[in-house]
């Protein structure tokens, strides 16, 4: 489950630190006590920024760190279409092969598949992408209505 | 050999279960019929439990190691098994406790200690009926004595059925929860759920169903039920010891509070104030029986390898035969429905005057093995006005040649006190 | 092989243990060091779990017949076997719970509900420590929360052990129960049980002990102990799942009021009110975890068999042995006592920066089992500023290379996230 | 278990019915629902009568038969005697063979040794006895402070 990717993003995370945002939030993983901070900026449904803080194994740090690499400039469409995938790819009990149109969308994070198979660490990688929805809920609620999900896909 | 319609292959179930070729008393073959004081376990079940503390055994959960993984897996497997099992409409719904009395303790605690518009207090009525196990009866005198709550309770007819007649004076604006059994373990009566729904529902009373003596022995859905809560217990149903459970619904779940509090139920503690894990966790506290829920899960695929309703209708017709063969019996006197419509396969009877121990005892001689007693249900006892019951309950592996068994068995018990 | 005075015949003994001889991840040898989590459970207790479910199973008290005798002997056998095995005055004081956490809310529910002098309320005060596991801090927050008492507790010093300096203003007058843990599951501190019964005693508090780390690996007496109730779990000691112990003292469960109710804690029961059964049924509703209970007693003969003082000696050996070649790994910090004096054979240790699920994770990969995590204990991790810890815990057929093998195992790990 | 002396003791109670007496007392076995009404008559330390009604098994109603049969006429210290003596019978889980002088002491009463095999039938065939034990004492105690059982023995 220790792809080179995610050692590597473990060691040199990207984008790491807090920045100025829209919305924060604050969240752990009561199971093994990892936490993370992360704050959100839009322009308008552009991601601006996506910069935290945290403390956690490797898997979870990582998975910041791509999550930050992946969604800073993207539409927020596309974003949710990201991390819809990742998280069908996590909750695949390693029983999903990713295909050259999940690894097109997910990149880096697809090194993330092994982990799938241990059911203790899934949420140790879910755990920024958690709270970045969460995240992006309240920034967008701040602002305008967002787009539902649903209506987003089919736009 | 008698053949009935609808029997099941005993004589190849049988070989399922190494206990029923026991010998006692100097070569007296065993003829169980104490089924719904605890059923026996098959091989299958046993093969199981051996495989899990020979391969597989950790604790549960936050484990990252392959055996707790491999622990964990089975053991939230054995959930999802027993979802399946009850049509629950999630297996976040179902609840793992130690057996059916902790998981009506369970509930009665829950309300005790919820807010409204749950929360039992001296404002309000718990409808139980005089046909219920100890374990659905003392759980809501506690709870009635200790909030101030009122407990009222369904009468019995000289049939043994439910008097329904009083319904809306029983269940009222002020009942808060109604608990009653869906098969009688002393009666064997089968209670007419749809009724009692109907008017729980219509007060906004909570309704749970005490299906210990019907999950073993037909297909049981929860959905269908109607109910909030449906509390079980593995001993009964082929599995092993030590394992119950209570499905509820999951905004119960939510919404009401722990009940035991310790590991594995928690979400964030510190020494001032914790929180609390989602359902079904919240209600596990500790190590939960990890091998029993598995010996579960596997009694539930033994059980389904059979089939629930092929399961029923032995039993219905084993059952019939039963109460003919019984009422030909000089003196014996069914308490409960005396015929098979509407009743499980557990049924009590009197002889004359001879008392249920020594019917019982002198049976044991003979090899057969019922109960007898008052079957931790009293007040029936009471009802009827009798001191004890002698009780032959029967299950997937019994035969029409075990009845026949026990009405000579009983010929006899008359011959020797008569 | 690494030699060491007091260690057991590993050898022979690890071969009653099948699971020790899995082979993991493409021919990794388990290295078993999760055993404050669970034990592993040899084949005489399955051996015995087997015999039971295939010759006597059937349910307890009151039954007439052959199977329900033989059941009834097993298990209230079992009760023997536990009240000598912690030389309790009698066997009557002897409770059969579903695991430790159960036996903890057994007795916080108890002083809950009970009639002065024992009643706990918003008058009274609650002490415990901040090294409890969660079972032991959960249920006295919600007894607390429910009573408006007040929870108090004793805090840790930095090198791993309770801070008794401020016990007269920690256990007062007021406090009504004391409740810690004999040997913490994640320090391995062996705590000073005769200052604070002393105290308690004093003021006219009640003492419970959390021996559920102590009951597997060192001689107990509750007697010696001259605490009130004592609780642990039969699944840390060769036992299966599904089954716990609380002793108490005999007057006190005379006193204090039943918890759950039910099947077989009665004495006599009417729709209109219970008297309840002497202890120890009054706490056992329902059908008990007849086999777990058998399981136990079976699990306690095997280990009279090797001797209490002798598995103590092992575990120490082992301990003062892992302690110095764990202090050995570079950036290794272990967090509770750095010696093997006064403590127990779990071991707590952080490694660097990298997180205890990587160190828990990479030794998995090597077959090492380990648990990380706060081990259902966190305000010690909060205490000392850390969100988790690796945890290497040893028992009876532990061995000098499996220590060497996670020693080795961490400089893999140290390596590999270097 | 059923001996013929247990069988004819139940078929044709000695002494059944309930007659003038210095106490009463109702005792139940509360696992099968075996009850009996219980009174002595004392003449000083004589044991007048022994009388009772009940409901229960064989062996329950046939001890109370043979209760009555040996303790009637007794003086109240010979009773104590019969009583211990029966009790650690029926205690010795088929344990003791009894031998002469037992049997001296019990009479008809030694054919409950069977019983004590059978821990559930136990009580059954206790209840009498305890029931006059219970009756006995608030007998003496009303009337004059009783030997204490002790101090009987050794007088
Ligand atoms: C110190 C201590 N107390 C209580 C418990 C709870 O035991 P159980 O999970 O068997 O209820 C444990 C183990 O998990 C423990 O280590
Ligand atoms: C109808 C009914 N309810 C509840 C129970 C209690 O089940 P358990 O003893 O497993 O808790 C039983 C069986 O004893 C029963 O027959």
């Amino acid at each position: 489950m220790y792809q080179e990717v995610i050692l590597d993003h473990y060691k040199h995370p990207h984008g790491r630190g807090l920045r100025d945002g829209d919305a924060e939030v604050h969240h752990v993983n009561p199971t093994c006590g990892d936490e993370i901070t992360l704050r959100v900026k839009y322009a308008g449904e552009t991601i601006e920024d996506v910069s935290y803080e945290g403390q956690g194994c490797s898997i979870s740090q990582a998975s910041a760190s791509v999550l930050n690499d992946l969604l800073v400039g993207k539409e927020l469409t596309d974003a949710r279409k990201i991390q819809e995938t990742f998280l069908e790819l996590m909750q695949s009990k390693g029983q999903i092969e990713p295909d050259d149109s999940m690894e097109e969308i997910l990149e880096d994070a697809i090194a993330f598949a092994g982990v799938s198979k241990y059911p203790a660490r899934v949420k140790c990688a879910l755990l920024s992408w958690m709270a970045w929805k969460d995240a992006t809920a309240q920034a967008l609620s701040t602002s305008e209505a967002p787009p539902r999900a649903e209506e987003a896909k089919t736009a | 050999m008698t053949q009935l319609p609808g029997l099941l292959d005993t004589e190849a179930i049988r070989k399922d279960f190494p206990i029923l070729d026991r010998v006692l008393h100097d070569g007296k073959k065993l003829v169980y019929l104490d089924n719904a004081a605890t059923s026996q376990t098959p091989r299958q079940v046993l093969d199981v439990l051996n495989e899990y503390y020979e391969q597989h055994n950790a604790n549960v959960h936050r484990g990252v190691h392959v055996l707790a993984e491999e622990a964990t897996a089975l053991y939230e497997g054995a959930r999802d098994k027993v979802a399946a099992f009850i049509n629950a409409p999630s297996r976040d719904e179902v609840i793992f406790t130690k057996n059916a009395s902790e998981s009506l303790n369970l509930v009665a605690n829950m309300l005790g200690w919820a807010d409204e518009p749950y929360k039992v207090d001296h404002e309000t009525e718990i409808v139980i009926t005089e046909m219920e196990h100890h374990s659905n009866i003392v759980p809501w005198q506690l709870l009635s004595q200790r909030t101030g709550a009122k407990l009222k309770w369904f009468g019995l007819t000289d049939d043994g059925r439910l008097d329904l007649s009083n319904i809306n004076e029983v269940i009222t604006e002020k009942t808060k929860i109604v608990s009653f059994v869906l098969v009688s373990n002393i009666l064997g009566t089968h209670n007419p759920v749809e009724a009692i729904v109907r008017r729980a529902q219509e007060v906004g009373a909570l309704v749970l169903i005490d299906a210990s003596q019907a999950a073993p022995h037909m297909p049981l859905d929860v959905q269908a039920l109607q109910a909030d809560f449906v509390a079980f217990t593995g001993h009964k149903m082929c599995g092993p010891t030590g394992i119950g459970v209570l499905w509820g619904r999951q905004e119960l779940l939510e919404d009401l509070p722990p009940f035991l509090g310790g590991g594995e139920m928690i979400e964030t503690v510190s020494m001032h104030s914790s929180t609390y894990a989602p359902a079904p966790h919240k209600f596990e506290a500790g190590t939960p029986p990890i091998s029993q829920a598995i010996g579960l899960g596997a009694a539930i695929d033994y059980l389904n390898s059979i089939g629930m309703e092929n399961i029923l209708r032995h039993e219905q017709a084993l059952t019939e035969y039963a109460v003919k063969k019984l009422q030909d019996v000089p003196d014996l006197k069914i308490i409960g429905p005396d015929t098979a419509e509407d009743r499980g396969a557990a049924i009590s009877f009197t002889l004359g005057d001879i008392h249920p121990h020594d019917v019982g005892q002198v049976l044991d001689e003979q090899g057969i093995a019922v109960r007898v007693g008052h079957h931790c249900a009293r007040p029936v006892c009471l009802r009827y006005g009798i001191p004890a019951t002698t009780r032959a309950s029967f299950y997937l592996y019994s035969t029409p040649g075990e009845i026949d068994a026990l009405v000579d068995g009983l010929e006899h018990v008359r011959n020797f006190f008569g």
